[in-house]
């Protein structure tokens, strides 16, 4: 087993991957950029390298600069995370030419299934349906129009290298063909310096089904089950649960099996996930693979009780996985919020600053991962996710419950937080009822409510006689200070400290 | 001593006054039962409103106490009547606001509105890029541009003026 | 289903069980005592209400005062927690005869059970084994002489209205008797205010095993497995976990109904448990009833994913149970670490002050049952236990290597804890090997060690640079300040908020 | 600038000299690459020495900084040997506590020394009654009492001496 493992990544994620490390005794080691010197995962860490200045291209992404962190603490792997280098097959040709493993997919497997044709093929050779599309890229319009003709409009226009969203249309009509492939293909250049295109049915109202694949080195493939994660804002998800509401044991069996024959077929080691998407008559397709550790992953691990970081590092390792599929056993529901440092209240818009506040939820059932903490400072320069929330329960609306409880008890001040939002999602009844696609929150949340359970009125009059008590003893120290300025800095924060106490018994 | 409170949008007319024990706290007229008590580095507060019980955090920003209670910040503007002056004279309000402002730092990426504009409610006016993103800033209400004080390419600080508004 | 539940107690069990409350929709109303106005379980209700002065019986202790809050409040029933008025008749009487649902067994099973003699003989009335001893109360030292004839030396005796240690006397030699028995007595009388004394024989270096029972209003009755809690101090449980290492299954079968029958038999309702030591030999006997939730009920939880908190209510509601014996599924195990107010370093001496750095851990199967948080007063009134960390695992040693990461990232400054005490037996091969029992502690610490895994010399090396580096910066900002003193308040706060920044890029 | 610490009862010779970025730092004449930087509050730091990570928090105490480290907390002393002006002659060591004090505030219930007494390391002195428990206060070292300044039934307070050492 390794004595040391370097994780290439920040935030939430990093410090995840090293509470796996700490537990099997490995000691972690994390890499920052300046603007991180004193975040989370450096202080969680080990041992602690710096990389470069906030610019992405010059710290996380800067594959020299990691290797030579790595080569410097003398450790034995890197894992990469998601996002940032975790899909990048030179990062890991670089790490396993310095000697080290790649805690990830093989380069060959990560390559063939991380490009959107090519995957495509895959599962489609493997006997697994796909939704329709072309077999290979369009250059132009004319193709498109022509699949268009055989399947029908709205089309999608996709990125062969893509994800997140990045070169990708939606076209409704043959007259937006030629803007929409221009538009398409100019993004996936700018985005993944590759610029091919390829079209697809449009399913209109879908979810999304992923299931956890976890295949060895030694031949043994298993799948842990499936995550819905359907809702989703700007093609990003924001909430994920397991197991899907919708799904019934049949559909789960084969889609479980076709997940497999996919990462057989692709040749995949490691933890990956299988893309789906279900449509409304329960069809279900193929969409795309992802070669890496998923975001929620932590739905699966708690209805499975399988820890994926410790699978990845072992399997890494090329210890075989010890657990048939039939040891598989899942029990209750699971739902992820993940928190964003965006304002709900306005728009979405990103949120940045200081945390001045902070309390994490706990108790039965409710874990949080965070990359963030008292007095961290939250900057424009990487993903605004923040935290996730993970609740699980018997049930799926006792998870829900407790979810909503769990939220009420984040305190994060300082910066503005999706908290808001996703405390009004547990409390909406198509949501609680299981009836979600991916078009969820575009009907249901022009802006989001309240928390369930809280009369606003209560709230709203509490915060207004706290802003009067806290101007009524700001004005009663500064009347004691001899008129000084009532923002003055000093006088003020030692008044507050010694004046700001209670009031009376 | 009398305050208005604009909390979130809504205005509170709220008088405390200092007596033995809690103060004495009426709102909008009404007699509330109040006991506040801070923990001990002032910006967390245990508030009881008629045995309702409130764990509240502070954040001070200029003018303004961001107030955070359960899954929940409100903006909340104090004005001292006595200080101010204007005992209660109803100035406190919806306020339309005569800047745009943008909430985050990053890059200027589209600018949709120019001086002499008509805009409405809801109209995207200036595009920021910040944290792998394009977030486009929008109008609140429906106004009149006076004039724009950015381009595309221009790097913006938190709170810089894009828009200023008839 | 209740509306308003009132809980009747402080720290981290009421917090406990108003996050049940707010899962189940039920409003949580607080009670509080001076000294704890700004406790976490009073932010953490919807409503509060003060009860009186700090002392226990003026406060926590006061039935009058707490039916008074239950009244104005509105509350439907009121939960007694653990410890305070639990295991007080009187106290289920009240609440009854305001009109109120008390939150645990029926009066007289509570009796019944509660009583030690009077739970000894209904145990053996349903044919369960019992630790040798009298039937009846001894009241003479001839009485306890003849005992320890029959069953040797030493003998323990114990009070019949006990709990905590409390009179409690080991006696060696037939000499000791007649003073032991007057100490004892005298003890019981003052804690309890009855001196009943009875006699049994010391099982020697036992191990102490119980099991929760679940019981409903309908005649159902199931257990849901054990707990070790063998790790003690003062008579008192520090560490617990289900299952235990050291069970085997026949014997499980053979207490579990062992432990069903002792229910049965006493009439009881809802949620208790009974507990039982077990020899060196694996022969097992039962010791008492406890007639209420146990601090340790997480561990259950965790293994068997049932809310005992919610069941508890649930049963009081008039409810079935919903599951049989047959649902209870284990999975895995589940260690809980009791941390209290007290310094592993100075003899386990309280610890009480103001709580100045807070961090709790999170992340996979990590658990924090916590009553305090940053700022919070630790003050002498109270029980010293100030939070609980449940790790759970698919086995013993995972939930061990889980735990311990927990520890390390546990940080509580302001106060001492027994932190570092939990970390050293988390390392300790005895412990992680299962050879335990209840003189583990006696035996393995006389001192406690430092965490697994990290150096102290390292450690103590970076805190003496840390605090030089502090002493370097204080001197630099008095140099600044024009010489002032070093602990001169404000200016001194003010400078270390501006000044002690990072040196340096 | 050299400084003397008493960490948990192990002494150390530091010096910390300023420069551009992070100052050099010796420890007993051995360089370490040192990165300190504080969080916000100035009670939590970042340290990292020689590529080790440490998340530090500080409780100051009179004379005394309480650091707090994963799991563990170590009372520091330190001495500023320019300013004492003592300049490493080794007075800083493990020196014999001449009080007992309590560490905590609580009701006296037993006195098991007088003046006079010849006590032994981890002989009980006084035993406290805190929190429902029994607290026996113990002799640290060899030691002979001088004064023994509570009795039976005596309420005390956080570090109240309860016995002088000669």
């Amino acid at each position: 087993m390794f004595k040391k493992v370097l994780v290439a990544n920040r935030g939430e994620i990093a410090v995840r991957i090293m509470r796996a490390c700490r537990e099997m005794g490995i000691t972690p080691v994390a890499v920052y950029s300046d603007v991180d010197r004193t975040a989370a995962h450096v202080r969680f860490a080990h041992e602690a390298y710096r990389l470069g200045p906030p610019p992405a291209a010059q710290s996380y992404l800067a594959i020299d600069r990691i290797i030579a962190a790595a080569r410097a603490s003398g450790v034995d792997a890197v894992h990469p995370g998601y996002g940032f280098l975790s899909e990048n097959h030179d990062f890991a040709r670089a790490v396993e030419a310095a000697g080290l493993t790649f805690i990830g997919p093989p380069v060959g497997a990560m390559a063939l299934l991380g490009d959107k044709l090519r995957a495509r093929a895959t599962a489609q050779a493997a006997g697994v349906p796909v939704v329709p599309g072309t077999d290979a890229e369009v250059t132009a319009a004319g193709q498109a129009a022509a699949f268009a003709g055989t399947v029908g409009y709205p089309i999608l226009l996709k990125a062969s290298a893509g994800g997140g969203g990045k070169g990708m249309r939606v076209v409704e009509r043959i007259e937006e063909l030629p803007a929409a492939l221009r538009l398409a293909a100019a993004e996936a250049r700018t985005a993944f310096g590759d610029e091919r295109i390829y079209a697809e049915k449009l399913i209109e109202r879908p979810r999304h089904v992923e299931f956890q694949v976890l295949a060895d080195g030694h031949g043994n493939v298993i799948h842990l089950g499936e995550r819905e994660c359907s809702i989703q804002r700007r093609h990003q998800k924001v909430i994920e649960e397991s197991p899907s509401a919708l799904l019934d044991g049949n559909t789960r069996k084969r889609m479980g099996e076709a997940a497999i024959a996919v990462a057989r077929a692709g040749g995949y080691v490691n933890a990956g996930t299988i893309e789906f998407l279900v449509d409304p008559a329960g069809a279900f397709y193929f969409l795309e693979a992802n070669t890496r550790l998923q975001v929620e992953h932590p739905v699966t691990e708690m209805v499975t009780g399988i820890d994926l970081v410790k699978k990845q590092i072992r399997i890494a390792a090329g210890q075989p996985l010890g657990v048939s599929q039939n040891d598989i056993v899942f029990r209750g529901a699971a739902i992820e919020c993940r928190i964003y440092a965006e304002d709900p209240l306005n728009n979405f818009l990103p949120s940045v600053g200081r945390v001045t506040s902070y309390r994490e939820p706990s108790g039965p059932f409710v874990r949080v991962d965070a990359g963030i903490g008292m007095w961290c400072e939250v900057s424009l320069h990487y993903d605004p996710i923040v935290a996730k929330v993970i609740a699980w329960g018997r049930t799926r609306e006792v998870a829900i419950n407790r979810m909503a409880r769990a939220l009420g008890e984040y305190r994060i001040a300082g910066i503005a937080t999706t908290l808001p939002f996703h405390l009004a999602v547990m409390a909406n009844e198509k949501f609680r009822r299981g009836e979600i696609s991916t078009r969820f929150i575009d009907e249901e949340f022009d802006r989001p409510g309240l928390p369930a359970g809280v009369v606003e009125e209560d709230m709203r009059l509490a915060a207004a006689v706290a802003a009067a008590l806290i101007k009524h003893g700001d004005r009663r120290r500064q009347a004691e200070n001899g008129g000084g300025s009532a923002r003055g800095g000093r006088w003020k924060d030692d008044g507050r400290r010694r004046g700001l106490r209670r009031w009376g018994a | 001593m009398k305050y208005t409170v604009d909390a979130g949008g809504v205005r509170y007319d709220i008088t405390v006054e200092d007596r033995e024990g809690p103060p004495a706290v009426t709102v909008n007229g009404r007699p509330v039962a109040v006991d506040f008590a801070a923990l001990h580095d002032g910006r967390h507060f245990s508030l009881i409103t008629d045995q309702k019980s409130w764990d509240v955090a502070l954040a001070r920003e200029p003018d303004l106490y961001r107030i955070t209670l359960v899954g929940r910040t409100f903006a909340c503007s104090v004005i001292d009547d006595t200080i101010a002056g204007i005992k209660g004279t109803g100035t406190v309000g919806a306020v339309k606001k005569r800047r745009l402002r943008t909430p985050m730092p990053g890059l200027v990426t589209a600018v949709e509105a120019k001086a002499g504009d008509q805009v409405k409610a809801g109209d995207g006016l200036v595009t920021v890029e910040a944290m792998k993103m394009q977030n486009e800033l929008r109008a609140e209400s429906d106004a009149t541009v006076k004039e724009v004080r950015v381009r595309p390419g221009q790097v913006v600080d938190k709170n810089d003026v894009l828009i200023v508004f008839k």
